[in-house]
């Protein structure tokens, strides 16, 4: 029955001439359309390999991708584009980076290419839609990978019955996973211990932390303060364009109560530092924690004996939200094959593909599938439910920081102060007034903010 | 003067002058009221230094060859 | 590839005969004119670019270069806490990396030169540090100094003594780059020395040693005198290289944590390459500059004379 | 040199120390090659892990999958190309500023001073210049636009020349003007001099300054990283296909460190010989 279905599935889309005048056969590699595709190196890039491959059966075009540090990545697509060198005819935008990329001109509206493929739009999760594709009315592509923050969990010590009455008695309410931050600190306290003392019963061969913190000098201490920023009501910029200095102080004095309890490698890491240091089982949980990175935790249950990992929605049901846009750039010499190769990467195929091979999708309808909800598939895709959670709580939701044009220069150096306090270099206080001094010297006075 | 030390003279004073522009608009330009009248004042000091030390080291160069060449007429004397 | 560095031997086969004074002089210009001539090229275009840039707007991602704006953009970046915070760092490395780099490859060309066997063995390991680049060496030491997984800590841990967090405390932060940065270039200040040690003629040491001068004395009226030009370009070319440092804070620290570590180069790739305001980082590379020559127009002064006084020996 | 008799106490104490400066250079770069073996569960684990069992999977990924080898060769060919460039015309021209002292020494300066102007400043000049290049068909032809080597090879020969150039002066001064002055007099023409005599003669000074040279292409990131994309990339923009979304892949780009370390020593311990030997065809005795 299956094989009929697709049979006939198939068949249709050869008719359907849905895509560019030469069908597939037809093309010999002399005349194929050249474009390039700069986008991150990861695990998938071999999943991503067949998905352009794919692309190529189906139209006459040979992409090459450009793999490049993601913290390279900005300032790399920046100067081509500012070049007009027309080297890359797709890029990889951050979230935060959509607003200025369009704002000045960078990558073009794919409004009315999208205007006929409503329902491909529509798939998209509208809260991530929301906050990566549109910008002053405007669609300027699809996010091919998600990388939604929730948290992340060791459930085998939140199941350990000495450890549940243990921590019965010193908080006086039971242990589970956290639904507020305070609780969520409380756990980070119980779990920090030194070498030699228990933990379920068993004698520490090293000190074991309560929680794991990205405070590295790279720019995703933003990322985990925003969910208990948010969850206040603040956000990073207020609509009249201002840092909300008193907002952040508290944000950030929340961050500083936690980082006693984390590893002194904190001041130093980012995702992946946090990722090893769960792998080795030397921390207890994650602050508010992306989860595409799901694959890559769930690894713990073969490196840590007797280790089983959780994962669910971030307390007070706010985190950051984000993902890869895929664009076309101004420069490009061939925008009509760019645009069909955004439309591909992002639909529906390409992204079951993706799943399959453990990529986070972003299309409600890959999310939702059930063959991803299976307990055989849990390495790969047990973080689909608590995105579809994410999704649904956060509706709706929109940050002044994806919104403004300064949006990608703030984000690339507003981790500097939040850095220095965490390191103890300067308080809470300093961190954010020193914020709000910088964001008002990038964006030169209140920052203009464009829904 | 030859023209090697007419250079390095030369470059010294422009260099004398650039550092009294960055030390004037780092120190001394927010004692003024108005901007461009600064910018003029600081104009004429700085061109007056680079001058004065130009002059200097060109009238200096000059009575060292003049002395070097006293020198060697009077080598010269006592030979013949 | 780009210039053709071929003197038609043909054109400077002159006669003996030929006055030698004219022919020295062109030949003398003709023998720069290779270098000189990508030197210029390469120098002045960036040069005149950047002061063009330093006295416009410039906000790289607006697209094309903003209008003139006079001396603003050196009033705000002389006014720049960041930027004098950034020199500070600057220098204080400088000082204590190349002191440490000099004095100790000076140790280790003469703990080598005394060396009777394996000196080539010797010589290629000390190559090693350099053999591939700070971004990846880089990235090692950022391994060996993790407090969860680095050799350092665990070592130190093993004799019981405090384990610090080498990148992330902000008071020994830049000290550690400092280590990373005597690491890799030492080898290189005591292999220049070994190759000075080596070249200095045999005679003038015998002839010491014939009227039993003491090793010390040795050191200090024969050897260091003529070692003096190429300790001296070393320091130098070292002090040159720790000034315009990059490469080791972007793959350590990244001038965190904070800005504890953040060098002037770093603070200028920020503000060029992160916030792309060209216009603010032009004008620091020309105030950079302009420092620059000036220390350096003292500094050089002994080592230039020195050079022209030996060429007009001839 | 110092033919003093030297006691059995003072030779150990002296290699005791060499072993203890050399552990300490070669150290971190042993670990490198180490992990470059180490299966990836035990590459990030506490206590670290000494014994395991060594796999090649990291090389195996780090040349098929990354295809790091062609990197290697894009950066051999730039490094080579580079260095040739920057010894000969700066021998020549180093040549000159230490016998006929041209410029008088202002020339010297201007050279180095070019290398004070950070390269951060410099570079976006660079890639406006070598994109519009890029676009003549001479300049492609030439390989002088931008993702092509030439674009690197000049900037690397404009980064090393002023230190070249420095170097080999104080290396020529070393020369004594006799055998010059006697060699001229044999009715030899200058370049025959110079090929003759002067730079067999300063056969050390040439090695140092092209070992050098050729290391501070190799290792270059900045220029290279802005102006290449694919074709023309380096070692080190190499290295960042390394930096995955999963994390830093540590095996790999170990393996891939150790194979780019390589082609590096085999050029030094070429150059080695080749030092040692200038030594004793000179006039030092060695």
């Amino acid at each position: 029955m299956k094989q009929i279905l697709i049979a006939g599935a198939v068949a249709s889309t050869a008719l359907v001439a849905t895509v560019g005048a030469a069908s597939a056969q037809a093309c010999n590699d002399a005349d194929r359309v050249p474009i390039t595709w700069s986008t991150i190196a990861g695990f998938y890039t071999d999943a991503m390999a067949k998905l352009v491959s794919g692309f190529e059966a189906k139209n006459c075009v040979k992409v090459n991708v450009v793999n490049i540090d993601n913290s390279q990545l900005y300032n790399k697509q920046v100067i081509e584009m500012v070049g007009q060198t027309g080297a890359y005819d797709v890029v990889t935008l951050e979230t935060s980076e959509k607003a200025e990329f369009a704002e000045n001109g960078f990558i073009l509206p794919m409004t009315d290419y999208f205007a006929d493929k409503k329902a491909q739009l529509d798939d998209v999760a509208p809260t991530l839609a929301a906050l990566t594709t549109q910008y002053k009315g405007d669609v300027w592509g699809l996010p091919y990978y998600t990388y939604t923050a929730g948290y992340i969990y060791r459930a085998d010590l939140f199941d350990d019955p000495t450890e549940q009455a243990a921590f019965k008695a010193k908080y006086g309410y039971d242990l589970a996973v956290p639904t507020t931050w305070a609780q969520h600190r409380d756990i980070a306290e119980f779990f920090t211990r030194k070498k030699g003392d228990k933990l379920k019963g068993e004698e520490l061969t090293k000190d074991f932390y309560g929680v794991g913190l990205m405070a590295g000098p790279f720019p995703e201490i933003q990322d985990e303060m925003s969910g208990v920023l948010w969850s206040q009501g603040a956000d990073w910029l207020t609509d009249d364009g201002k840092v909300p200095v008193d907002a952040v102080e508290k944000a950030m004095d929340d961050y500083l109560k936690l980082v006693k309890f984390a590893p002194p490698a904190a001041l130093t890491v980012t995702y992946d530092g946090v990722m090893n240091q769960m792998k080795d089982g030397q921390i207890a949980q994650t602050y508010s924690f992306f989860l595409d990175q799901w694959p890559n935790a769930v690894t713990t249950e073969q490196s840590v004996p007797g280790a089983r990992m959780g994962v669910a929605e971030a307390p007070e049901k706010k985190a950051y939200i984000g993902g890869f846009l895929l664009a076309v750039s101004a420069s490009s010499t061939h925008p009509k094959e760019a645009m069909d190769f955004v439309a591909y990467i992002g639909g529906h195929d390409a992204q079951m593909e993706f799943a399959k091979a453990g990529g986070t999708s972003t299309l409600m309808s890959v999310l939702s599938d059930p063959q991803f909800a299976t307990p055989e598939s849990r390495a790969k895709t047990g973080h689909f439910a608590t995105l579809l959670k994410i999704f649904d709580d956060m509706k709706g939701f929109r940050s002044n920081l994806f919104d403004t044009p300064f949006g990608a220069k703030i984000y690339n150096t507003m981790q500097i102060p939040l850095q220095a306090a965490a390191a103890g270099q300067i308080t809470a206080r300093q961190a954010a007034e020193q914020l709000a001094s910088d964001v008002e010297k990038i964006c030169g006075g209140p920052c203009p903010i464009g829904k | 003067m030859s023209f090697s030390q007419a250079w390095d003279a030369g470059f010294r004073a422009v260099l004398i002058y650039i550092g009294v522009v960055f030390a004037w608009l780092g120190l001394v330009e927010r004692y003024f009221g108005s901007q461009s009248v600064s910018v003029v004042v600081m104009n004429v000091v700085a061109v007056a230094l680079a001058l004065a030390f130009f002059l200097r080291a060109r009238s200096r160069a000059v009575a060292e060859r003049a002395r070097a060449e006293a020198e060697v007429r009077a080598l010269m004397e006592e030979a013949v | 590839m780009s210039q053709s560095m071929s003197i038609p031997a043909s054109q400077t086969r002159r006669p003996a005969t030929m006055s030698a004074g004219m022919s020295d002089r062109w030949f003398s210009i003709l023998l720069i004119t290779p270098a000189m001539v990508v030197i210029l090229v390469f120098a002045l275009l960036p040069l005149a670019y950047a002061l063009d840039v330093s006295f416009r707007f410039a906000d790289l991602t607006r697209g094309r270069l903003g209008d003139f704006v006079g001396l603003d953009n050196y009033r705000i970046v002389l006014a720049d806490e960041a930027f004098w915070k950034s020199v500070g760092v600057t220098l204080q490395f400088t000082v204590s990396a190349v002191v440490l780099e000099m004095v100790l490859g000076i140790a280790i060309a003469f703990l080598i030169n005394g060396a009777t066997a394996g000196k080539g063995i010797i010589r290629s390991l000390m190559v090693l540090p350099l053999a591939t680049s700070a971004a990846v060496t880089g990235l090692f030491w950022r391994y060996l100094y993790d407090t969860q997984f680095g050799l350092i800590n665990y070592f130190l841990g093993l004799l019981h003594l405090p384990q610090p967090n080498w990148l992330g405390d902000y008071t020994i932060a830049l000290w550690s780059v400092v280590l990373f940065d005597v690491w890799q270039w030492t080898p290189f200040v005591a292999l220049i020395a070994l190759a000075g040690l080596q070249a200095l003629p045999k005679e003038p040491f015998e002839a010491a040693e014939l009227d039993g001068a003491s090793t010390f004395r040795v050191l200090r009226t024969l050897t260091f005198p003529m070692l003096k030009p190429v300790l001296f370009l070393v320091l130098v070319l070292r002090t040159i290289d720790s000034v315009r440092l990059y490469d080791a804070v972007a793959v350590l620290t990244r001038g965190g944590p904070g800005t504890t570590t953040e060098s002037m180069t770093f603070y200028l790739y920020r503000t060029g390459l992160k916030l792309f305001r060209m216009d603010y980082a032009s004008t620091m590379a020309v105030f950079f500059l302009y420092a620059m020559l000036v220390a350096s127009l003292f500094a050089l002064a002994p080592l230039l004379k020195q050079f022209s006084t030996r060429a007009s020996e001839g | 040199m110092l033919q003093r008799p030297t006691s059995f106490a003072t030779e150990v104490l002296r290699y005791g120390l060499i072993v203890l400066v050399l552990a300490f250079i070669v150290f971190p770069i042993l670990w490198m090659v180490v992990t470059s073996f180490k299966p990836p569960q035990d590459v990030m684990v506490s206590p670290p892990r000494f014994l395991f069992t060594p796999t090649l999977d990291n090389y195996v990924h780090a040349i098929w999958e990354k295809n790091f080898l062609f990197y290697i060769k894009n950066t051999l060919f730039i490094s080579v190309t580079s260095t040739v460039l920057v010894v000969v015309a700066g021998a020549l021209a180093a040549y000159s500023f230490a016998r006929y002292n041209v410029g008088d020494g202002h020339i010297l300066f201007f050279i180095l001073s070019t290398k004070m102007f950070p390269a951060i400043a410099v570079i976006l000049p660079y890639f406006l210049i070598f994109r519009d290049t890029g676009k003549t068909a001479v300049g492609r032809f030439l390989g002088v636009g931008l993702d092509q080597p030439g674009a690197l090879i000049i900037s690397y020969t404009m980064f090393n020349l002023p230190f070249a150039i420095w170097l080999l002066v104080s290396f020529f001064q070393d020369i004594p003007r006799e055998l010059e002055h006697s060699a001229r007099l044999d009715g030899l023409s200058r370049m025959k001099v110079l090929r003759k005599v002067v730079f067999p003669l300063a056969a050390p000074g040439i090695a140092v300054t092209g070992v050098f040279t050729l290391i501070f292409c190799w290792n270059e990131f900045l220029f290279a990283y802005i102006l290449t994309r694919k074709t023309a990339s380096t070692i080190t923009v190499g290295v960042e296909s390394f930096f995955t979304l999963q994390g830093i892949l540590w095996g790999p780009v170990a393996a891939a460190a150790t194979i780019s370390v390589l082609p590096m020593m085999a050029f030094v311990l070429l150059m080695q010989r080749y030092m040692v030997r200038g030594l004793t065809f000179g006039a030092v005795r060695g």
